[in-house]
């Protein structure tokens, strides 16, 4: 019963998020829906047991990833997204989309997946067990993300640095 | 007890609701973070099914999922503020000719 | 098998020398060259000699060699293995011996020319082919043979790449004998489809024990008719003969080695060797022995018009090997191997001779302008005349033997007929008549042509252009030693080769191959033990047809003196009496014409006009041209899509992922 | 116990909790005071109460009573929730930290921290990475742009020094093997030979870099010096917190005490062996002596804190990245390498 209350008050604060980050014009605001979102989303973890990520979630997602998005949002002072021409045709195109794909979407997942009930912490993602997998049935994986993201790295610090060489080079996360 | 199909349909309306962001807002930070929403809504189906099975294989993609994104978003804002440096704007309408 | 003869030493030998000489020969010196060569050449000869030395010894009538295992392929294998008997030690002797001498007769006929190392690392590189092919312990093993004698022979004809008619025959030698070797392969996927093995041994013994009602199964005809068809590709029969008489551009010793002794022979030793299959397949068989004997007479004709020495000698091999390929059809191999021994000989001996003669005048080969050499080159001479009474068939030269026991046996065997032995000895009479023909015009009478200098592009031709200048032979001069002695033991061999023959030596040594063919398909092939009055009676008509014989080389002999010596003026009224008939043998029945009509002026139009302006520029191309124009024209459409709108780029993306989940949806991924 | 029983201990603790922090929080403040002032050669606050020991409370009503005034043009939404994030974050993170072992108080045995969660380092981790926003939705929304640079410096500040902060911490996991904060403790009890106590600043030499890591990181996270860049006076003003007043900059003031009490109590759980130490005398004596231990070790971290403040200038703020970037990152990596190196060679 309480699990089932949690799940929707931190589902609920989950789609208000979402919503909200769409209807909102300004960038920083759907920011920090957005962060809204991922924090129950945690929750939502912590309901189905992964705690570990729930905590992972919160660091890295809430932040450390928004809190780039936002840094960037203040370092460009991006102001309200003014409405242009084709923004009509997208919100045309994009509302029924959402409709119909947020639709299709769950009614396949309902027709696909059995609907057992799943119990509160139905599987408990502790540390020790994640790391685990991480480090024997995943290593591969695990090598090859840490190559891309040395990667992405490095990138990131190309195109950031000011195309000026004497500027210092300014370095985002 | 929450029947797991609650999860999957939150997920789903997490996942279109990305999708609809994607379409329709014209800041490419929010499109970005819309991508971003989106990757949470898959995320949040790999927790419940790893739920369902009682497999930790699921949690560990989320991981994966995670990392690529933290990946992602680094470069994809670096990608934005170039883009800015040349462009003096962040309205992906105006983004419309090939070279930066 | 106790005794190891080291086989596989016997063709290595000569590929090394030509490995040697063609890899480096560039920088020896001319004697270095040869000195290789010969001696590679040799002491394959040696080691053959040895060989046949020691094969008695070994009591067991049959040597395997397995070298390693070359293909494996489910239960079918085949290996590089060597295997000798009787035939292929003959083989064996002939090939590596008369390659030999005519290796030996090469360094004084070619020492002018330019690559000598070339020709030399081509002449081993035939020979390790060769030997290959008659020491093959399998088909597939022998097929490399086939193919690189091919190959070597193509080389050699061109060995003057820079005439155009050189080069053309060996392209036509080449092609010519692909359309037999066409055949051959056939045969061998054929043989390989039912029989599942390549290697004689259980090939023929999975034949033999397939039992009396398979006598001349379509299986087994087929499979003998497809080998003829290679034979007749490489033994140059009718109607594959074609390429012969166009190979004499190449370098006359090239001829008599190649073109005459050893490699024209393989078709009849393939044969020979795969009588098994023949023995039983008769109609296979009666087909061989027409081919033979038609090609026989055909030639001969053709030969009797020839003005062009080496020429001449071309279809006068053509017709000798008609000889063989009938001996083989009535299944009297023994006769033909035999015949194909003694025809190394004299053969040989001929175009060596013809070469020196050719060498004396500088390169003449024109008949017309020779006469009187007799006594300007009497070692030419004598050497010549022994050839020449042998391959006529007049007692008790080599010829006589072999060729008389080839038309009793088309007589007499099971499978001979009284039309075979008529037409033999109908191209018996031709084949002395041509052959004194060419003897009288060059050697007697007097020297009708002018100085051999007189003809530069001749001499040109022949590569012997400044010979004469470095010769400076102010007159016609004979050949140095070293080719002499060559034509010298050859000409003894010609004397007497034919005696090993006498009480059916060569055949009762050869029996044990052949003793198959004796004794299974053709119960009175040779009466096992016949009656005593009709041994006599056979002996009696044997003796018989033995007079006639040697009466119609004595008719040639004879008609030749008239004509040519007696009466030089009664060819022309010949000829005048009957021109067309003439015309027609002097451009060869026009066979040459006819195939450009029906096979190659097709092919070349068919090729041009459909397979390349049709097929090539209107299909294949237009199909190229016409896709990359689609293309060009869809994305000239498609492109504007590409607003540069990034939104518009989203929802197409979302577009095609939403249709992606609308399919999995449809066919129900789980 | 039942769950009237839980809900009455818990609130109890939470009570007890709280209370303990703000006080902490009031007399961080008035010890800095002091400190600082006898540093600089002065005497520091003294008229309030003894030693000024009242000061705090002044201080309190003070900005209790002042006028909330919000400035125009401010993205008012934001501009009120900022304070709120930052203090809210700062204050739930002491929910998770142990300060003793297990109590019995009228026969309900209860473990000395509010709840025990087997991942609570993660826990407090990202209570404090989400502080950030608290300073960086200040900076902006108060729509100025001393306070936006503020804002953009704490954020980019915090978020490059929590990777150094956290690669610190993985060697005493690893020796640890738990996110558990109790189970961290207990792993340090005991002492080498007799005398050194078992502490994980002492345990191979590698895990004292990991402090001092853990230490310079933690300047950072907590916007002290030398690395308080995002309220540098000189500079910005003040910084992130210009255009706040009264309660509202009471919170943030409360925030960063809270912060660095926290930050103590970590360094003093992970590194300094917790609450561990001499224990003897009756029980109630036992069983407070350990939170006595814990709570030296705390004030000395701080006292530390408030030294070093005293002590060192600001850095520039290039400095102050390439520092986190070019040298704490690599130090904690290496210090990370050793000692996972060190166990996998021991097991």
């Amino acid at each position: 019963m309480l699990h089932l209350l949690l799940f929707l008050v931190f589902g609920f604060a989950c789609v208000a998020g979402a919503v909200n980050l769409l209807v909102q014009r300004h960038p920083i605001n759907s920011a920090l829906s957005l962060v809204l979102v991922m924090g129950s989303l945690a929750g939502e973890y912590l309901l189905l047991g992964a705690e570990f990520l729930a905590a992972i979630q919160v660091i890295v997602y809430a932040g450390a990833i928004m809190v780039l998005f936002v840094f960037v949002i203040m370092l460009l002072n991006a102001g309200e997204e003014e409405r242009t021409a084709g923004s009509r045709v997208a919100l045309v195109l994009g509302l029924p989309g959402m409709f119909i794909g947020s639709v299709l979407v769950a009614w396949l997942l309902l027709d696909r997946s059995p609907t057992r009930a799943v119990a509160a912490g139905a599987l408990k993602g502790d540390p020790q067990t994640i790391g685990w997998l991480l480090f024997h049935n995943y290593l591969l994986p695990f090598e090859v993300t840490s190559i891309l993201v040395l990667i992405a790295i490095m990138g990131a610090v190309v195109l950031a640095s000011q195309p000026r060489m004497d500027a210092s080079t300014k370095k985002e996360g | 007890m929450v029947p797991l199909s609650f999860y999957l349909v939150l997920s789903g309306i997490l996942f279109a609701c990305g999708v609809t962001g994607f379409l329709i807002k014209r800041n490419i930070i929010a499109i970005f973070m819309s991508i971003e929403l989106m990757l949470n809504g898959v995320n949040l189906s790999f927790v419940a099914f790893a739920a369902q099975w009682g497999a930790l294989s699921g949690q560990v993609f989320v991981f994966f999922v995670m990392v690529v994104a933290a990946a992602e978003a680094a470069v994809g804002l670096a990608i934005i503020i170039a883009v800015f440096r040349t462009r003096e704007t962040l309205n992906v309408d105006y983004v419309n000719l090939l070279k930066l | 098998m106790t005794a190891n003869l080291h086989l596989w030493l016997i063709p290595l030998l000569p590929l090394v020398g030509a490995a040697t000489n063609g890899l480096l020969g560039k920088r020896f010196r001319r004697n270095l060259v040869c000195a290789i060569a010969l001696s590679f050449s040799g002491a394959a000869f040696a080691l053959g000699l040895w060989v046949a030395l020691e094969f008695p010894s070994l009591g067991t009538g049959v040597y395997r060699e397995t070298l390693a295992a070359w293909m494996r392929a489910g239960d079918f294998r085949v290996d590089f293995a060597f295997y000798l008997d009787h035939l292929s030690l003959v083989m064996l002797l002939i090939v590596s011996g008369v390659g030999f001498l005519i290796h030996i007769y090469s360094v004084g006929y070619m020492w002018e020319e330019g690559g000598l190392y070339r020709f030399f690392s081509y002449l081993n590189l035939f020979l390790f082919f060769m030997l290959m092919l008659v020491l093959a312990s399998s088909y597939l093993v022998m097929f490399i043979g086939w193919e690189g004698v091919g190959l070597a022979s193509y080389l050699l004809i061109g060995f003057w790449f820079t005439r155009d008619q050189a080069a053309s025959a060996g392209k036509k030698a080449f092609i010519v004998n692909r359309v037999g070797d066409f055949g051959f392969l056939i045969a061998l996927f054929l043989l390989i489809k039912h029989f599942g093995s390549l290697n004689f041994d259980s090939l023929f013994a999975s034949i033999q024990a397939l039992g009396p009602e398979t006598q001349g199964s379509g299986l087994l005809t087929s499979i003998a008719l497809l080998l003829m068809v290679g034979a007749c590709g490489k033994s140059a029969q009718i109607p594959l003969y074609v390429w012969l008489p166009d190979a004499m551009e190449g370098p006359t010793p090239v001829s008599a080695l190649i073109h005459a002794a050893t490699m024209v022979t393989a078709g009849i030793y393939m044969i020979a060797r795969s009588h098994v299959i023949f023995d039983r397949a008769p109609a296979a068989g009666t087909m061989v022995a027409i081919l033979g004997t038609l090609t026989a007479f055909f030639a001969a004709t053709i030969g009797m018009a020839q003005t062009d020495i080496k020429k001449v000698l071309a279809y006068s091999t053509i017709s000798q090997l008609g000889y063989m390929f009938l001996a083989c059809g009535v299944a009297a191999y023994t006769s033909g191997i035999f015949h194909l021994m003694t025809h190394a000989f004299f053969k040989g001996l001929l175009f060596l001779a013809a070469g020196s003669v050719m060498h004396a005048l500088g390169g003449e080969q024109d008949m017309r302008e020779m006469g009187g050499l007799r006594q300007k080159i009497p070692w030419t001479f004598w050497t010549m005349t022994a050839a020449t009474v042998a391959i006529a068939g007049i007692p008790p030269f080599a010829g006589f033997f072999s060729k008389d026991e080839i038309l009793w046996q088309a007589y007499a065997s099971s499978r001979g007929s009284w039309v075979y032995w008529l037409f033999g000895l109908i191209t018996a009479l031709l084949t002395s008549f041509y052959m004194f023909r060419l003897w009288f015009l060059t050697f007697f009478g007097e020297y009708r042509g002018s100085r051999a200098t007189a003809h530069p592009q001749l001499a040109g031709q022949t590569g012997h252009a400044g010979h004469d200048a470095q010769h400076g032979h102010g007159q016609i001069h004979d050949s140095p030693k070293v080719m002499l002695v060559p034509m010298a033991i050859l000409a003894v061999l010609s004397v007497v080769g034919g005696w090993v023959s006498y009480h059916h030596t060569f055949e009762n040594f050869l029996a044990p191959v052949f003793q198959d063919a004796l004794a299974a398909p053709l119960p009175d092939a040779h009466p096992a033990g016949p009656s005593a009055e009709s041994a006599a009676e056979e002996g009696g008509k044997e003796i018989l047809f033995m007079g006639i014989s040697v009466a119609a080389a004595g008719t040639g002999l004879f008609l030749a003196w008239l004509l040519y010596r007696r009466r030089p003026e009664l060819p022309q009224k010949i000829v005048q009496r009957i021109p067309s008939l003439y015309q027609t043998v002097l451009h060869k029945y026009y066979v040459d014409e006819l195939y450009a009509a029906l096979f190659v002026k097709p092919l070349l139009e068919g090729s041009s006009k459909l397979l390349w302006h049709g097929i090539d520029q209107h299909v294949i191309d237009a199909g190229v041209d016409g896709s990359a124009d689609a293309a060009r024209r869809v994305s000239d459409t498609m492109r504007h899509m590409q607003s540069g709108n990034v939104r518009s780029y989203a929802g197409w993306v979302a577009f095609g992922a939403a249709l992606v989940i609308a399919y999995m949806v449809w066919i129900g991924v789980p | 116990m039942s769950i009237t029983q839980f809900i009455l201990v818990s609130v109890v603790k939470i009570v007890l909790a709280t209370g303990g922090l703000l006080t902490a929080v009031a007399y961080t403040v008035w010890l800095e005071r002091k400190l600082v002032g006898h540093i600089q050669n002065r005497w520091g606050p003294t008229r309030v109460g003894p030693f000024g020991l009242l000061q705090p409370l002044a201080d309190g009503l003070k900005f209790i009573f002042k006028e909330d005034l919000t400035p125009p043009h401010v993205h008012k939404p934001l501009y009120i929730a900022a304070p709120m994030i930052a203090l809210v974050c700062a204050l739930t993170s002491i929910a998770l930290i142990p300060v003793g072992g297990w109590v019995r108080v009228a026969g309900l045995s209860t473990p000395l921290e509010i709840t025990e969660v087997n991942i609570g380092l993660l826990v407090i981790l990202g209570l404090a990475s989400l502080g950030v926003y608290g300073v960086a939705l200040a900076g902006w929304s108060s729509n100025n742009k001393y306070s936006l640079l503020g804002g953009l410096r704490a954020s980019a500040q915090m978020v490059s020094y929590e990777i150094a902060l956290g690669l610190s911490l993985v060697g005493v996991l690893i020796l640890a093997g738990s996110f558990n904060l109790r189970e961290i403790v207990d792993a340090q009890s005991g002492t080498f030979w007799g005398f050194i106590p078992r502490w994980n600043i002492f345990r191979w030499p590698s895990q004292i870099v990991g402090f001092l890591v853990y230490l310079t990181a933690a300047y950072a996270e907590t916007n002290r010096l030398p690395f308080d860049l995002p309220e540098a006076e000189t500079e910005l003003v003040a910084g992130y917190h210009t255009e706040y007043s009264s309660m509202k900059f009471a919170m943030f003031f409360m925030a960063e005490y809270a912060n660095m009490i926290t930050v103590a109590c970590l360094a003093s759980l992970l590194f300094l062996g917790g609450w561990h130490g001499p224990v003897a005398g009756p029980a109630i004596v036992q069983a407070v002596l350990p939170v006595f231990w814990f709570g030296l070790r705390v004030f000395a971290f701080l006292f530390l804190y408030i030294w070093i403040r005293g002590t060192l200038p600001r850095f520039r703020y290039d400095q102050l990245m390439a520092f986190g970037w070019k040298f704490l990152l690599p130090v904690a990596t290496a210090n990370l390498i050793i000692t996972a190196l060190i166990v996998a060679l021991r097991s």
